[in-house]
């Protein structure tokens, strides 16, 4: 390996899970990039474009789309892509992922077609099937062989092949430790520039190692001394230092993310919308997210609840400010006649990068008026407790708070917790026809502007039925080392080719 | 024998010993002076507590802290000890002076075989190999007549008796022929035939080397067979000094003469008839063997006692004498179920023994009490004399203000003053740590008093006064006593049957008179000729010498 | 009741040797100190320690700020030693603090050394019962303690209480194994053989004869056994099994700060210069008592 | 001592029977929920509902107990819930790391401690002896990671003498693997310098006391050997005891350490195992940990006959 390119790099999270549709953690996603290819990506401008498809078309009433794979796509064992694995690929994904899942309910027929091409013929127009398959985050819709696609969806899958710009290293691969890519020779980039997860891959490192480092001064640590060369997130309470470090660079590699309050519906006191509404007013994202991020430079408020400055954002927030209206809060409650009985709010304690919004969000509802009743445990805890729809003071909640990268809530159809059907809907369960009602529109459309107008209607909707609410936006960024690395492609997610390194 | 001219080897002078606060005295011994020449012995008689122990230690440079001498000078050959740096006095120390301490049992390191304690002396202050070594240990273990050299050498100091652990001490001050030699109280837990041996042994080391000995003892037998000179100490004074014969013979100190005259006798007492009742105790046939050492070691087994038989009843004495090593210490430990034979029965009150345990024991436990052959390491260190005493009467559930009452005037009766009670045993000299094993055991007021070498760090006048008092509590409470002892004399006044051990069997028994008067076996007739200072009569000018 | 005997002039009774040792008044000095802190905190000029003022977060030690409440009410206050990240008052989570941390500390340490004595005494002298306890303490010593503490906290209510049960249970395989192997060593002593001559009941001879060569090394690992009761009580809190994580304590100040720990040292520093003053009372006066109450220690000695 | 050892090995299979069952109720009873992190955030509570289906999960506890006590009879502790991998080579993975790192710091401890806890003891009272108390107090109160932080700040950061992080292999070279070791056994051996130092000095001073010890001055054998041979040897029950606890929690669980140096060992394993409940890795850890320690302390057991001939079982 003499004179071999290897770039060192920190990944988000320890990897443990391969199989991109099993699980929608961040890192499997990540990792999912490094080696798999997909059949559309989003751009930086937040458009579709195609990625290993060459030619597309769908019917003016969008019931038939066909597509053709570009020329020379092979996966990593030298066999040429078929439409055969894309067909097998996207039947596996659209078994698990949530969109995937509504495109194959409204398929009619998949079918191979025309030379090294398929065709897709729906029930009903489809508006969506672009934004699916560009789907960035959650479970995106990778491309594998057929005899790997054809594993049960409800196993996972061992053979790691993929068309991807990188080949997985499954020897050298460590959980805990280290995860080894090598550079794909064979891959054939698109001609055009890198855009966002668009556009031409291109790989100038022969090899990447993503080095497991779980403590941000040891991260911090690694990049100084040059043991390592990228850390994808950097750790923010380290912001300061880093920044000042002449010989390291802070870069904004991905779009924002955000962190939201969700509030249970199932059970009372926020089965009642004016109350939910109360919690809603109670927030001060300045505070929160200063609390979380300490400096100014790492976050922003966004009342909206799709990403500030992406598509939809839309500043239509009905009552919500962003700011906290303790008074119009105390009377909504009196109006509702909360009974004062303590709100269950769980905080995650072992979990870093919210784990400082709970306490702020509990005082800040106190002020509003809400009896609070903060409870710690670790993050596993919370997943399971969050799926429980007892009472509160029976192994119930009432609130939690997570994160969402903008790859998750840049569209109506890709932010999981956007669910109005009850019980079968995400975490906290609310009831809201008119919110599905809206969704079915918004996907049978491919126009713009409807869409924008729709999307518009669906954020006034869930902030007056006090579905979940933003605590803002906070700014994920990498840190490299300068002079050393350079080429970052600044995209929805985290991706590692087009760097170089000197 | 040097000349008389020659500078002394030892030379003590004015040496005053303070003691800590709350001792018996402010100083343990004052004033002191003697020499010691070349090839002569010097004999430090005295009271129990006198301070004998304490000069020795001195010498050594071994006082243990809150002890210290405050005036005066030792010179050994020239150099004064008292003022020597640390270094010089490691490298005299073992090579110039030796000592043998008074206590084996805790001399000897419980983790070390006993041939490394020995090798180690060669090995520090001589070149010479590890084969070479070795053979000199297992020599010189011949020469104090351990038995079975080799297994003696790979052996722990518990796993051997007290008389062979005594000879491992004496060994190891030995086996580098030291210009001085200090013993203090060498012998005591040796026979007499192996104590026989040991002194000549030192003489011969004597002859040969010149070496000057400084020998503590209170047997006056022993005095008689081996000093030139005679220090004789009370009370951490200088009562009377001289040639032996001359104290020996015609003391001028009514100290000296009153322990002359509390010499015992080597001969018929008549002791008080037999009571009627039933055994206290009863042993028949008990046996005990030691399996030690299992794979991968070497396994080695040691039958200790064999088919050993022995009946107490009121008011009865039975003596056990013999070899040391013979087996009497683990016959009386299997006797007072300390440990369980490993074959035998015994009966007390009429019941089985031999195999209860626990609290089953209880009541046997509450009858018969035990003096240890090992006073020191058989007292908590970290309790107080008093609490030891009392320990026994509060389990028995005497409330504690009377036990303690009882400990004060038991101290009395034993000769200590009742404030030692708040002493710990490391506060003690040897012979004091002795009576307060007796005295612990006699605040039980057992029925059965297992006596193992009970008096053998005793001077002859305090000796008496013990062996009275227990003579008295047997009368006055018809309690039975197995008394184990190498003291011949001691044995012949106070026992009314004695039982003669070898090689853990039993060799001879019947009344003492019979046994030590008309021996049967061979090995009694040995034992009884090797009595030191046989027919030497103490107090009187003249030396009858007789067969 | 030794002491109303005519004897021993010279002789100091215990206690007053015990209270006349040096390390002992220092240690119970220091303890008492930081116990009165404890309980006295409201009035030490504290503010209330779960307050938030993300605007006056990582303040250095000394600074003179405003103080801002979510609420919008605003005061001055003094920082004697900073703020954290989240703006809250270090003096007043320091002392407040030291209520949790010293319970824990304290409580664990005594609770896991009780336990384990016993434990250890018996397997020790108990030749029959060792190789079972001394299993199922192999066994106890494998389960994860965070595991355990998660368990526990399912099973009661995560309390004070469970806390030092969950932490104090981990440390009892330790503390029993040490106590057993001096335990191994001292019951072939002729004294302990001579105890039970005197027919002296088990549990006397445990206590009274064996336990004493113990305690030496015992203080020692329960004064390890407090400080590392006072550190982990941090990562339980920190892994939502422990306190709330508002309820401020020295453990998790310093867990809290640990990202900061380069730019902000001082958060770690204060609790753990309080931390360190415990664990230096614990251990001067562990071996004050020692060396005053053990005979043989005081009175013989090379 | 065969049948000592015989007896010992026959001992551990209820120990493991039983510490098997309690872990394996353990991670039943604590709360959270492998399916639900596995599905992540986008799922539902039907998500969550089919992975425990496909995990088995759903199934009652005895059944559960069952299969996997028949799979682990057959040898076989079974495969990671999360990572396509069996416990047992996750295991595998990490033993070297530990034992490497522990290994390295036992070393250092006990060639640290030990000599200081004599030297402290002999002169009890003297500088030394004050010294060791400070650094002691010092140890037990500085959290690992400040220990940790600190010398990597001096040593990594300004001298720039060694990595600050990550684990090299043995078989990439003996001086990389030792390089990447130095500063995470060095942050390990404080506290453990410091209790093992403290306990020494304990059990040493206590030695000292004895009347044997008077025996070998009384031989004119050097100081040293005087504290080695004779009182260090005595006092090396507690102290091999405390060193044989020492090991076991280096081997269990040096989280904070590993985490810090990025050292891929089984405390992390151990604590990520845990937090997101990967149940049959957590059990299989456990029932390794059993054996292990059943081992170490076969072993400081076996010592003590060696050390103490007094000692009998
Ligand atoms: N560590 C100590 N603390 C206090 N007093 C002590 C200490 N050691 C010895 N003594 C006292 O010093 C005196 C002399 O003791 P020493 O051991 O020299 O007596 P001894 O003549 O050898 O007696 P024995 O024949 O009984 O062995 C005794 O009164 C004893 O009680
Ligand atoms: N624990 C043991 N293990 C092995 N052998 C032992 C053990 N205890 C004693 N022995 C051996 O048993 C024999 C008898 O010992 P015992 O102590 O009964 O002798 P003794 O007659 O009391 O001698 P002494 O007069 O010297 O005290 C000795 O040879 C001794 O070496
Ligand atoms: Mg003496
Ligand atoms: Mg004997």
């Amino acid at each position: 390996q003499e004179g071999a390119k290897v770039l060192r790099m920190v990944p988000q999270t320890d990897l443990k899970i391969l199989d991109p549709i099993w699980t929608t953690a961040f890192v499997t996603r990540d990792h999912g990039y490094m080696i798999y290819d997909t059949l559309f990506g989003i751009d930086a401008e937040g458009k579709v474009q195609p990625q290993m498809v060459d030619k597309y078309s769908a019917s003016p009433n969008a019931k038939t789309w066909t597509f053709t794979l570009r020329k020379g796509l092979a996966f990593h064992d030298g066999k040429p892509v078929t439409s055969a694995d894309v067909i097998a690929s996207l039947t596996r994904w659209g078994k698990r992922d949530s969109l995937g899942q509504k495109m194959f309910a409204a398929l009619d027929t998949i079918e191979v077609s025309g030379d090294n091409g398929w065709r897709m013929v729906f029930k009903e127009p489809f508006g969506m099937v672009l934004e699916a398959l560009a789907k960035p985050s959650g479970s995106p819709a990778f491309i594998m062989p057929k005899r790997v696609a054809d594993t049960p969806a409800d196993k996972q899958i061992d053979d790691y092949t993929g068309s991807g710009p990188y080949i997985f290293k499954k020897d050298e691969f460590r959980s805990g430790d280290k995860v080894v890519y090598l550079k794909n020779t064979h891959y054939v980039p698109r001609s055009e520039a890198p855009s966002g997860l668009a556009g031409g891959k291109r790989v100038y490192v022969d090899r990447v190692e993503w080095i497991i480092l779980k403590d941000a001064q040891t991260q911090v640590n690694a990049i100084k001394t040059g043991e390592v060369d990228l850390l994808s997130w950097m750790p923010s309470d380290h912001y300061a230092a880093l920044r000042i470090d002449p010989k390291l660079e802070v870069v904004e590699a991905t779009t924002a993310g955000s962190y939201f309050l969700h509030l249970n519906h199932h059970i009372p006191p926020f089965d009642n919308p004016k109350i939910a509404r109360a919690a809603i007013m109670a927030i001060n994202q300045e505070a929160l997210l200063r609390a979380q991020m300490v400096y100014r430079d790492l976050y922003k408020p966004c009342t909206s609840i799709y990403p500030c400055g992406s598509l939809l954002a839309s500043d239509k927030t009905s009552y919500f400010t962003g700011k906290p209206q303790f008074e119009e809060a105390k009377k909504l409650l009196k109006e509702a006649g909360y009974d004062g009985k303590p709100v269950v709010l769980m905080q995650p304690s072992d979990f870093n990068l919210l784990n400082k919004l709970p306490p702020v969000m509990a005082q800040l509802l106190k002020q509003a008026g809400f009896n609070v009743d903060m409870q710690s445990m670790d993050w596993p805890t919370l997943l399971m407790r969050r799926a429980r729809k007892d009472p509160a003071d029976q192994g119930g909640w009432n609130l939690f708070i997570t994160g969402w990268g903008a790859s998750d809530n840049m569209n109506p159809m890709y932010f999981a917790p956007l669910t109005g059907n009850g019980e079968k809907g995400w975490f906290g369960w609310a009831t809201d026809p008119k919110l599905e009602q809206l969704k079915s529109e918004f996907v049978a459309t491919t126009d713009p502007a409807v869409r924008k107008r729709l999307a518009e209607a669906i954020q006034i909707d869930a902030y007056d039925n006090g579905l979940f609410a933003p605590l803002g936006e906070q700014k994920p960024l990498s840190v490299l080392r300068r002079g050393v690395v350079s080429g970052i492609v600044k995209a929805p997610v985290n991706v590692f080719w087009n760097i170089k390194k000197n | 024998m040097a000349a008389a001219g020659a500078a002394p080897v030892l030379q003590v002078r004015d040496l005053s010993v303070t003691l800590p606060a709350g001792a018996d005295r402010p100083h343990a011994v004052q004033r002191v002076s003697f020499d010691v020449h070349a090839g002569q012995t010097l004999c430090l008689l005295g009271e129990s507590g006198s301070g004998k122990s304490v000069i020795a230690n001195t010498v050594m440079g071994l006082l243990s802290q809150g002890i210290k001498p405050v005036a005066g000078c030792i010179e050994l050959q020239g150099e004064d000890l008292l003022q020597l740096a640390p270094q010089r006095l490691r490298q005299l120390r073992g090579a110039s002076m030796a000592m043998v301490f008074q206590e084996p049992m805790t001399a000897l390191n419980p983790v070390l075989r006993c041939g490394d304690q020995v090798d180690e002396m060669l090995r520090e202050h001589t070149s010479l190999g590890a084969a070479e070594r070795q053979r000199r240990v297992l020599d010189i273990f011949a020469h104090v007549h351990l038995p079975e050299p080799q297994r003696i050498y790979a052996s722990y100091p518990h796993q051997l008796s007290g008389g062979q652990r005594q000879r491992i001490v004496i060994a190891m001050a030995l086996i580098l022929k030291p210009a001085l030699l200090i013993c203090d109280e060498p012998t005591t837990a040796l026979d007499v035939t192996t104590q026989a041996e040991i002194l000549k042994l030192i003489a011969e080391l004597q002859r040969e080397n010149g070496t000057a000995v400084l020998f503590i003892t209170h047997d006056f037998g022993v005095v008689a067979e081996i000093a030139d000179r005679v220090v004789v100490m009370q009370l951490g004074r200088m009562v009377e000094q001289g040639e032996k014969l001359a104290v020996l013979q015609s003391p001028r100190e009514a100290y000296t003469k009153m322990l002359l005259a509390a010499v015992p006798e080597l001969g018929r007492r008549r002791r008080p008839p037999r009571m009627a009742g039933d055994a206290l105790l009863d042993a028949r046939a008990i046996s005990k063997t030691y399996v030690s050492g299992s794979w991968p070691a070497k396994r080695r087994t040691v039958h200790a006692a064999q088919d050993v038989s022995l009946a107490v009843h009121p008011g009865e004495t039975v003596g056990i004498v013999g070899e040391s090593g013979s087996g009497k210490s683990t016959v009386a430990r299997c006797i007072a179920r300390l440990i369980e034979p490993t074959s035998g029965d015994i009966f007390a009150d009429g019941r089985s023994v031999a195999k209860a345990s626990g609290r089953a024991l209880s009541p046997f436990r509450r009858r018969v009490q035990v003096v240890f052959q090992d006073p020191y390491r058989s007292l908590n260190p970290r309790q107080t004399a008093g609490a030891s005493i009392i320990e026994g009467p509060l389990n028995f559930g005497v409330p504690r203000a009377q036990a303690w009452a009882r400990a004060e005037e038991l101290m009395r009766l034993v000769r200590l003053q009742p404030e030692a009670l708040h002493r710990y045993p490391s506060e003690f000299s040897g012979g004091q740590r002795q009576r307060i094993s007796i005295a612990r055991a006699l605040a039980c007021d057992p029925q059965v008093l297992i006596a193992d070498e009970a008096v053998s760090a005793l001077d002859v006048s305090v000796q008496a006064q013990i062996l009275d008092l227990l003579n008295e509590i047997q009368q006055r409470l018809a309690i039975g006593i197995v008394f184990i002892t190498h003291d011949l004399r001691v044995a012949s006044q106070i026992c009314d049957r004695v039982i003669v051990m070898q090689r853990g069997k039993i060799v001879e028994q019947g009344d003492v008179g019979d046994v030590f008067f008309s021996p049967r076996h061979a090995y009694t007739q040995a034992l009884l000729a090797a009595a030191p200072g046989r027919g030497f009569s103490f107090g009187t000018p003249e030396q009858q010498v007789t067969a | 009741m030794a002491d109303t005997l005519p004897v021993a002039q010279q002789r100091v009774s215990m206690t007053r040797r015990v209270l006349r040792n040096g390390a002992v008044r220092f240690g119970t000095i220091i303890l008492l100190l930081l116990i009165l802190a404890a309980i006295g905190a409201p009035w030490l000029g504290t503010i209330d320690p779960t307050l938030i003022d993300p605007g006056a977060a990582n303040l250095l030690p000394g600074t003179h700020a405003e103080f801002m409440t979510l609420g919008g009410d605003t005061f001055q206050h003094w920082f004697a030693m900073g703020s954290d990240s989240l703006g809250r008052d270090i003096w007043s989570r320091v002392i407040y603090g030291a209520r949790v941390s010293l319970s824990v500390g304290v409580a664990v340490a005594l609770l896991a050394m009780a336990v384990g004595m016993t434990v250890g005494l018996i397997a020790g002298y108990f030749r029959r019962l060792d190789g079972l306890i001394m299993r199922v303490m192999d066994g106890l010593m494998a389960i994860p303690g965070i595991l355990f503490a998660i368990t526990l906290m399912a099973l009661w209510r995560a309390s004070l209480t469970t806390i030092i049960v969950a932490i104090a249970v981990p440390e009892v395989p330790r503390v029993a194994r040490l106590v057993r192997s001096v335990v191994l060593t001292i019951r072939e002593e002729p004294y302990v053989e001579a105890a039970v001559a005197l027919d002296t009941p088990t549990w006397k001879v445990l206590t009274r004869h064996i336990l004493p060569n113990a305690i030496a090394p015992l203080i020692i690992q329960g004064t390890y056994v407090c400080a590392s009761a006072i550190l982990v009580e941090a990562i339980l809190s920190f892994l939502g099994v422990g306190m709330p994580p508002d309820i401020p304590s020295w453990g998790n100040i310093m867990a809290e700060a640990r990202s900061q720990f380069t730019q902000y040292p001082h958060s770690v520093l204060f609790p753990g210069i309080f931390l360190a003053l415990t664990v230096l009372a614990v251990n001067i006066l562990g071996d004050g008592l020692r060396d005053t109450l053990d005979p043989k220690f005081n009175k013989r000695g090379g | 001592m065969l049948s000592f050892l015989l007896r010992r090995i026959v001992a551990t299979i209820p120990v493991l029977v039983i510490v098997a069952l309690i872990v394996f109720l353990m991670t039943r009873l604590a709360p959270g929920d492998p399916a639900a992190v596995i599905v992540g955030d986008t799922g539902t509570s039907a998500d969550i509902a089919r992975v425990r289906t496909q995990l088995g999960l759903d199934q009652p506890l005895p059944v559960q107990f069952a299969k996997w006590s028949a799979q682990v009879l057959r040898g076989d502790l079974g495969e990671s819930l999360f990572m396509k991998q069996t416990v047992a080579s996750l295991i595998g993975q990490r033993i070297e790391p530990t034992l490497s790192l522990a290994g390295l710091t036992l070393v250092l401890t006990v060639l640290v401690a030990v000599p200081l806890g004599v030297l402290a003891a002999w002169r009890h009272g003297g500088w030394l002896d004050r010294a060791l108390m400070g650094f002691s107090v010092l140890g037990f109160s500085i959290p690992t990671f400040v220990i940790g932080y600190l010398l990597i700040w001096l040593v990594a950061l300004k001298g720039g003498l060694l990595p600050v992080q990550g684990y090299v292999r043995l078989d990439q070279g003996l001086w990389s693997w030792l390089r990447n070791l130095i500063l995470p056994g060095l942050t390990l051996s404080i506290v453990y310098v410091a209790l093992i130092a403290r306990v020494t000095r304990a059990a040493v001073a206590e030695a000292l006391t004895e009347d044997y010890i008077r025996t070998a001055r009384s031989k004119g054998i050097s100081e040293r050997h005087v504290l080695v041979r004779h009182a260090l040897i005595n006092a090396a029950v507690p102290i091999v005891t405390v060193i044989g606890i020492g090991v076991a929690l280096l081997i269990g669980g040096v989280v904070v350490t590993e985490t810090v140096f990025a050292i891929p060992g089984l405390g992390q394993l151990t604590v990520d195992a845990v937090l997101s409940r990967d149940y049959p890795l957590i059990q299989g850890i456990t029932l390794f940990f059993s054996v292990i320690y059943v081992l170490i302390n076969l072993l400081v057991d076996l010592s003590y006959l060696l050390l103490d001939p007094r000692i009998r079982y």
